[in-house]
């Protein structure tokens, strides 16, 4: 990753952005998030497969848009993530410049988001087998088998919401568990205030997610969350030709068409 | 450098001299073809009315095959293979499941990464920008290209030329110092459906082309297809009893042509194989 | 803390017959928040109105219930009562014990209960209603009327008669669109411009019209009432108030092969020209991209020819602002061009021309002076072939609808052919003939029966040149599919009808939906048909559709009276249930993190952007915002917000939550 | 016992399936008491979060219906409701939530002797089934301590 | 005082939960889920895990789970079932007491001591320890017996156990099964524990941090942090909750729930005023509330260096690393 280091310098340099995000060394192992803001420290700079955290939910942090215009080294899903926090307007070529790592893990660099969405555009959002193989698991389960498994699996989630702050598209100020006018979702983490909270995430994120499995990563407890957004993502392909995030902002949940179809209305 | 070559069943039986010309061609530009080992055939004539899971199996191993190949583009010569080889990519990208269906028969994984390329993409591509230059006896003839029907139908998913009026070969033709004629039966069904079975239609189907193209005062006829090549050319005397009288227009592939314009040895592109006598 | 009065009907017999009124009164009375509660025979009555009235002046009640009929049937009437005794109308609403409860079910226990139910729901309900005022909006009574075919010219005059100010915008140099065009008209012949050019003059001379000719729509901001429209007027060279449209100009410019719009490329004009000689108003404009001044830098032999000195080569496009509370979109279609039927060989002989052409032909101030003559060698067709449906009814072509108006003006043609070439032979392949129409069918039975013109049923697979013919090979389907050969001196198209080019530009300004062909959208398919989904914005003949003069004109009259109701009063008062974005002090300002997904949901474009900026003027965030004028009250986006900013009036989150709590829960 | 009496909560439009309940009425159409009606402005105003709330509350089955599509008084409500409805529904199932316990209909104004088809069938189909106690268990209802009152 | 020191077999920890069960006393030990280790209702001995350094949740739920109810008429002891709680690290049972402390301050909390005083502690010593740990680095050690009733520790993989009985609730455990408790030759644990080095001296941070506030040192180990509950909730000895009414018509039950003062809503007022606005802050509160607070208020230290924070955390905020960084920074 000479070219990212190199580039992140430069670009700090010549103090085009004030800010460049991108993986360090952390501790057991692990690689972690680092914000580099003098050129000199553009060395700790590192990219490998360990390196799997979804940057881009730093980009709508508000002690890191503080710092001014940013650069972020970001792999394809980050990248994804990108086009579809610009296709919501949290962020514009104006104040992001992002040095892409493409699957190859090779340096590739655009001028604009442009050119991101046309890079993004190039590959499809593909479930990996493994979760592929546990959602025809769980379809090939009777709704009653599946109504255990998932409040078996969901019981123990004590809603530090780690799932939440980890995803680029929990962006919002106030999230609908924090609104108490009504309480539309119980803050006990009990079954119910479980079930509703992960519920509503999924379809928060239905037409958004862009499966990065960043929620299931930072889960502490390894609750497989993430199935349920992978599941909408399914479905997205199944009724309505799936969707990729674009800057047209053509959002699959915000349209409709009029012949899409269904089979259970009466 | 290399392409992909898939002759199908014509090529290497009753237009050999397309085959010919094909490769004569390809070579004077330096472009190996690398035929598809074990390819088998594309399913064409009626096959996917009786069977849709079969006609698009078949095409489909032939394009697993090159993809094991480790080719990325695959040259089809011959309309009907085109047609058949490019329904059968379009189809499966749009339905995964009968991907699956399909790769699952073959037992050979598909990833639809190969492009298929006729023979007019295939000279526009790599040939055309390297004529300059190339050309030592420009093909100085009026020409009609007859296009038939498989080479541009169905336009949503060839989205090759237009289905009505096409232009392409015309094209092609122009930068090999022909004079293309604009005529009508450019698309004309040639009835090579009825090939075998009502000759005698072939002859009046055949013949009004032949005749509109002599009328308008055509010296050769350009195809790009077997079928249409067999009928025009094969069936001349059933057309010329047809048209009442004798015409000899000759008809040539498009690869004849453009080696003729290139100079290249008339054996090689297999002109003494046509039945009517290549006069040009 | 809510003093709310609930007020059962026993609607006569209606309600009290199935539902004990009495024990509802009762219990609801009990529930916290209820200071008085009662059963009355008639609460709609006068007697049961002033009931109410007294209650909540003496009471002092905060909030009403009424339990009684549907409230489709009589919010009005309870709301109003309410008002009067002083409380504000939106804090009063109402539990449908009839229709929904006593009229459905038997008498007993349950539908007492689920009487309770009912208007416990709206007890908890109120308690969460806010004091609402109806949204009154000023109207400026003026109307802007795009497009000065037909449909333009009489919506605006219908709407100029009503005495409101209409300002006419057309493209072109003259009024009169593709009625001007035409020879005569279907299915009584008369001559098309005879009908329509007084019109035209009435158009230019009435006093409450503004006439912008050569002349553009720029943009549009605003809602119903209020919009403000930005108009370019393209530069004509001219100098309109000295012009006497004397026509020297016209006539001494060296330019005169530029094929002529007006004659469908069949007759030539100059490069400064009218493009028609009557037409309105009738004075000259110069077309830059032909004119050798323009093109070389050299020429103005117009100037020198103008007796007035009217010319004006410097002249450039004018932006004029006009604010208008109205706006009627009648911009027509248009036919569809060469190169898309290759088959037909359109484009590529000369003889092969579409309906449109056929008129300039036919037209007595045509090229041709009104006789049929055949464009490549001005002989007169000995063979005419009509071909219906050119593209229309074809999916393969991208129009699978029907044009409407070809079976009408094809039949017109033929017949127009016949009268006008005796012993010339004429055929008209068609599909199905669609004669729906008062006199309709009868004409085309004329055309088949009086003028003998051949109909053939089947369509036509190509047309080609064989020795000086047009060889025109279809199939009759009625003679079961037997290929067809005719050999033609001339064929007719009946193109498609189709939008105009840029009419997706045009609704994308005026914020109006579009449907797959590029037509405009009506609010409603069968109840709406001149309303668009944007109030105050109104559709007059073929941009909404292809249709016949008729049609259009009665289109444009009920567009015209749209907008004289809309004028008829100073200001819209609109309820107010409407959505609105939260807003709260700093540092949140709101709760709405601007991602406007919510601006796609809409179907109004009632949601817009605004910009929160501190004192510096920097923009700190901006959110969502509610335009009042154009938010209809679906809700659509409340459902759909993620942060719950967005909310609406009458239907809150508040309200519908408590209204589910309350019907599971005891209280 | 006496034989179980679902709750039914229904969620509807008030330009179509509001209006066609009324027309039941008028027409004198008899129907199972057991439901009650919660009125919107449109389907679109519809949040999956109530029906989720009518669940923790005790419903038993519920109705969502609005206007047929192309009919919506506000052109297109219903096209996006639908829209959630889909994958809403699908959620729903695939976390084992009873989707058989809900029901989507269109009803039109016109319809009211459509709306007590619905309603009675739905009833039906839920007695059949019985109280939704697996969602009850977790949603732990009734079980609630009183504080006042 | 001489702690009474026992031999116990290692196939008689079986015989022991069985006849703890007979005495109907639930026992919450470590179990596995999703590869994580979390302590539950233990039905059977063998569903027991056993091998993990660290379990990923503490046991502070035993007395103070993350839903509880409030009720106006207080809990009745009877219903708290007799809890043994099983397996428990000694850096967690000192986390005990620290939590305690707090719950105890200035307000004697009765439903968090109800609850803790239905619970015995049965300590496990740590044979192994990863980079997470720092207990040594607290005033803890691996074999600490501080917070727990029995401290069990193993000679060696695979051995039998020592059993350090440390209080009457030990004792009362010993008088059910007698004979499981045998007496031991040696006594000696130390060669059997874990090394854990000391990383950095608590009492120097703490003295550090009385000048700390204002440092820059915050913003930068916080601009990672995504502020999530992950820490606080898997902490020994993090106590804030939040009450909630969760009201249904006239009925509804009062509940108080975990809550972390990672959440940019912890300190939101009402107002839309934010005193800790920025991470910076909330995470110099965490640290501070461990470190100098809690020290200068309960003298207990607020982290028992168990490490679970550094763990679970899904951006690597390691609070070891940062405690270093802290201890080198000049102010």
């Amino acid at each position: 990753m000479d070219e990212l280091i190199k580039r992140a310098k430069d670009l700090l340099e010549s103090s085009v952005v004030k800010v460049v995000i991108g993986y360090e060394e952390g501790t057991g192992n692990k690689t972690r998030a680092l914000f580099v803001e003098n050129a000199e420290d553009a060395g700790k700079l590192i990219f490998d497969s360990r390196c799997v955290q979804n940057l881009a939910a730093y980009i709508t942090k508000k002690e890191v848009k503080e710092k001014g215009k940013m650069a972020i080294a970001a792999t394809l899903p980050v990248m994804r993530s990108i086009i579809q926090l610009a296709s919501e307007y949290q962020v514009n070529d104006s104040n992001l410049i992002v040095l892409g790592i493409t699957p190859e893990s090779k340096f590739i660099e655009f001028a604009n988001l442009v050119e991101v969405e046309t890079f993004v555009h190039k590959y499809q959002i593909e479930i990996d087998a493994r979760n592929k193989e546990m959602l025809v698991k769980l379809e090939k389960m009777t709704q009653a088998e599946r109504w255990k498994f998932w409040v078996d699996e969901l019981t123990p989630c004590f809603k530090c919401y780690a799932c939440r702050a980890a995803c680029p598209m929990c962006y919002c100020h106030r999230c609908t568990v924090d609104f108490n006018q009504p309480q539309w979702v119980p803050v006990a983490s009990t079954e119910l205030g479980n079930l509703e909270w992960h519920l509503m995430r999924a379809i928060h994120l239905t037409g958004r997610c862009i499966d990065c499995d960043a929620c299931y990563n930072a889960c502490p407890l390894s609750i497989p969350i993430n199935l349920l957004t992978k599941k909408m993502l399914e479905d997205a392909k199944e009724h309505f030709g799936g969707y990729q995030p674009s800057l047209k902002g053509d959002h699959l949940m915000s349209t409709y068409k009029p012949d899409d179809k269904e089979n259970f209305i009466q | 450098m290399t392409l992909g070559f898939y002759p199908g069943c014509s090529l290497k039986g009753s237009s050999r001299e397309y085959a010919e010309s094909v490769i004569a061609v390809a070579k004077a530009f330096d472009i190996k073809l690398e035929e598809i080992k074990d390819w088998n055939c594309c399913g064409a004539t009626a096959a996917h009315n009786m069977n849709k899971e079969l006609s698009l199996a078949l095409p489909a191993r032939i394009l697993s095959l090159a993809e094991r190949q480790g080719l990325t583009e695959i040259v089809v010569p011959c309309a009907a293979c085109y047609s058949r080889l490019t329904v059968t990519k379009h189809e499966l990208s749009e339905d995964p499941a009968l991907k699956a269906v399909v790769a699952d028969a073959n037992g050979l994984s598909y990833n639809g990464t190969v492009n298929v390329l006729n023979i007019v993409q295939m000279l526009d591509k790599y040939v055309i920008p390297n004529l300059e230059g190339k050309v030592v006896k420009p093909f100085d003839h009026k020409v009609a290209c007859y296009y038939g029907c498989l080479l541009v139908r169905p336009h949503e998913i060839l989205k090759f030329d237009r289905e009505e009026d096409p232009q392409t070969l015309d094209v092609l033709m122009l930068k090999a110092g022909a004079t293309p004629i604009d005529w009508a039966f450019k698309t004309e069904c040639c009835g090579a459906g009825l090939s075998v079975s009502r000759t005698s239609s072939v002859g009046r189907l055949s013949g009004k082309i032949i005749g509109d193209a002599k009328d308008r005062g055509a010296e050769v006829v350009i195809v790009a297809c077997p079928m249409c090549h067999s009928n025009l050319d094969m069936r001349r005397d059933s057309i010329n009893t047809y048209l009442g009288e004798k015409v000899e227009i000759p008809v040539l592939y498009i690869t004849q042509a453009i080696g003729l314009a290139l100079g290249l040895d008339r054996k090689a592109l297999g002109l003494q194989r046509h039945f009517v006598k290549v006069t040009v | 803390m809510s003093k709310i009065g609930v007020f059962v009907c026993h609607c006569g017999e209606n309600i009290s017959a199935t539902v004990d009124c009495a024990k509802v009164a009762e219990v609801a009375g009990k529930y916290d928040g209820v200071t008085f509660s009662v059963d009355y025979k008639y609460m709609c009555s006068d007697p049961g109105q002033s009931l109410i009235k007294n209650a909540i002046t003496e009471k002092g009640l905060t909030g009403v219930v009424v339990a009684s009929c549907s409230p489709r049937m009589h919010e009005p009437t309870f709301r109003k009562a309410c008002a009067e005794a002083g409380l504000n109308p939106f804090m009063c609403e109402m539990a449908n014990l009839r229709e929904h409860c006593s009229w459905v079910h038997e008498k007993g226990e349950a539908t007492t209960e689920k009487a309770i139910d009912l208007v416990r729901i709206l007890v908890e309900k109120v308690k969460y209603n806010h004091e609402l005022t109806s949204i009154k909006v000023p109207v400026t009574k003026t109307a802007l009327v795009i497009g000065g075919g037909i449909a333009g010219i009489q919506a605006s005059l219908d709407i100029a008669n009503t005495g409101h100010k209409v300002i006419l915008i057309e493209k072109d140099p003259s009024i009169g669109g593709h009625m001007s065009q035409l020879s005569e008209t279907f299915p009584t012949l008369d001559c098309s411009q005879c009908i329509l050019t007084p019109r035209m003059v009435e158009v230019a001379q009435h006093p409450n019209i503004t006439l912008y000719t050569y002349a553009e729509l720029e943009s549009l901001e605003g809602f119903i009432g209020n919009f403000k429209a930005k108009i370019r007027k393209k530069s004509k060279s001219l100098d309109e108030k000295l012009c006497t449209g004397c026509g020297q100009c016209t006539t001494k410019c060296p330019v005169k092969k530029i094929p002529s719009e007006f004659n469908e490329g069949l007759g030539k004009r100059t490069a400064i020209y009218v493009p028609f000689p009557q037409a309105v108003p009738n004075k000259p404009v110069i077309d830059r991209k032909n004119c050798t001044y323009y093109v070389k830098g050299k020429c103005k032999v117009c100037e020198i020819v103008c007796p007035t000195g009217a010319i004006r080569f410097d002249q450039e496009d004018q932006i004029v602002e006009v604010e208008v509370g109205a706006i009627v979109i009648a911009t027509g279609f248009t036919v569809k061009q060469p190169d898309f039927f290759p088959e037909y060989g359109y484009g590529k002989h000369a003889d092969v021309i579409t309906g449109l052409q056929f008129e300039r032909l036919a037209s007595a101030s045509g090229p041709t002076l009104g006789e049929i003559r055949r464009p490549s060698d001005g002989k007169i067709p000995e063979k005419i072939v009509f071909l219906a449906c050119a593209g229309s009814r074809d999916p393969a072509k991208g129009i699978p609808y029907c044009s409407k108006i070809c079976c009408m003006y094809i039949a017109k043609h033929a017949m127009l052919y016949q009268h006008k070439v005796h012993g010339g032979k004429s055929y008209v392949f068609y599909m199905d003939i669609r004669a729906g129409g008062k006199q309709y069918e009868e004409f085309v039975r004329r055309a088949i029966e009086d003028d003998g013109v051949n109909y053939i049923r089947g369509r036509v697979s190509k047309i080609y040149e064989k020795n000086g013919k047009l060889i025109v090979s279809g199939v009759d389907t009625l003679l079961n599919a037997m290929p067809v050969e005719i050999e033609a001196d001339m064929v007719v198209l009946a193109t498609a009808g189709v939008a105009n080019e840029g009419a997706e530009e045009l609704a994308q300004k005026l914020h109006i939906s579009y449907d797959p062909y590029k037509f405009f959208a009506e609010a409603h398919p069968k109840l709406k048909p001149v309303e668009t989904n944007t109030a105050g914005i109104f559709l007059a003949g073929a941009c909404q559709a292809p249709r016949d003069i008729p049609e259009s004109v009665a289109m444009a009259s009920g567009a015209a009276v749209k907008v004289a109701g809309l004028f008829s009063q100073d200001e819209l008062t609109r309820e107010p249930i409407i959505a609105v974005v939260n807003r709260q002090a700093p540092p949140m300002y709101s709760s709405c993190v601007g991602c406007f997904l919510c601006v796609s949901a809409c179907p109004y474009q009632a949601i817009e952007k605004e910009e929160i900026k501190n004192r510096n003027g920097e923009v700190i965030k901006s959110v969502a915002k509610v335009n009042p004028g154009l938010c209809q009250g679906c809700g659509t986006c409340v459902a759909f917000c993620r942060t719950k900013s967005i909310d609406i009036q009458g239907y809150t989150h508040e309200q519908m939550y408590t209204e589910v709590m309350a019907l599971l829960n005891e209280y | 016992m006496a034989e179980f009496e679902p709750k039914i909560v229904a969620f509807v439009c008030n330009w179509c399936t509001y209006a066609g309940a009324d027309l039941t009425g008028t027409s004198r159409i008899k129907y199972a008491s057991n439901v009650r009606i919660v009125r919107f402005p449109c389907t679109g105003r519809i949040d999956y979060m109530l029906l989720i709330k009518a669940f923790d509350e005790g419903a038993d089955g519920i109705i969502v219906s609005g206007c047929h599509p192309n009919d919506c008084h506000y052109t297109s409500g219903n096209f996006h409701a639908r829209r959630r409805w889909i994958m809403f529904r699908s959620l729903c199932d695939f976390t084992g939530i009873d989707t058989e316990r809900i029901k989507f209909s269109w009803v039109s104004a016109a319809e009211g002797a459509k709306w007590a088809d619905i309603v009675n069938t739905t009833v039906a189909a839920i007695r059949e089934k019985g109280p939704y106690t697996e969602y009850k268990k977790v949603a732990k209802y009734p079980e609630k301590e009183v504080i006042h009152g | 005082m001489n702690i009474d020191k026992r031999l116990v077999r290692k196939d008689s920890l079986e015989k022991l939960f069985d006849i703890l069960k007979q005495n109907s006393k639930a026992i919450y030990a470590p179990l596995s889920k999703n590869g994580k280790t979390t302590f539950g209702n233990a039905v059977a001995f063998e569903t027991i895990s056993d091998g993990y350094v660290q379990t990923t949740q503490s046991a502070k739920d035993i007395a103070f789970p993350r839903v509880d109810g409030m009720s106006v008429r207080g809990i009745d002891l009877n219903e708290i079932p007799e809890v043994v709680l099983w397996g428990v690290r000694p850096c967690d049972a000192t986390g005990i007491g620290e939590l305690s402390s707090i719950f105890n301050w200035d307000y004697k909390d009765e439903i968090y001591n109800n609850r803790l005083s239905k619970v015995t502690v049965f300590g496990f010593s740590c044979s192994k320890a990863d980079d997470y740990c720092f207990c040594t680095s607290v005033g803890g050690n691996p074999g600490n017996t501080a917070g727990s009733d029995i401290l069990f520790t193993q000679f060696g993989e695979g051995g039998d156990y020592l059993a350090e009985i440390l209080t009457e609730r030990g004792e009362k455990i010993v008088g059910l099964a007698p004979a499981l408790f045998e007496n031991s030759e040696t006594d000696d644990k130390e060669k059997f524990l874990a090394n854990v080095p000391v990383k950095f001296n608590h009492n120097e941070i703490r003295e550090k941090l009385d000048k700390f506030f204002e440092s820059k040192e915050w913003i930068e180990q916080s601009l990672r942090c995504l502020g999530c509950g992950a820490c606080a909730y898997v902490c020994p000895t993090c106590a804030c909750f939040d009450i909630q009414d969760e009201a249904h018509g006239k009925n509804g039950s009062r509940i108080r729930c975990w809550d972390s003062c990672g959440f940019s809503h912890f300190t939101l007022h009402t107002s839309g005023h934010n005193p800790r606005d920025v991470q910076s802050a909330r995470w110099r509160q965490r640290i501070m509330h461990k470190f100098s607070y809690m020290p200068e208020r309960l003298e207990v230290f607020g982290c028992t260096g168990c490490g679970r924070c550094s763990r679970a955390c899904p951006v690597d905020m390691n609070i070891l690393e940062n405690l270093i960084s802290i201890q080198e920074v000049t102010v």
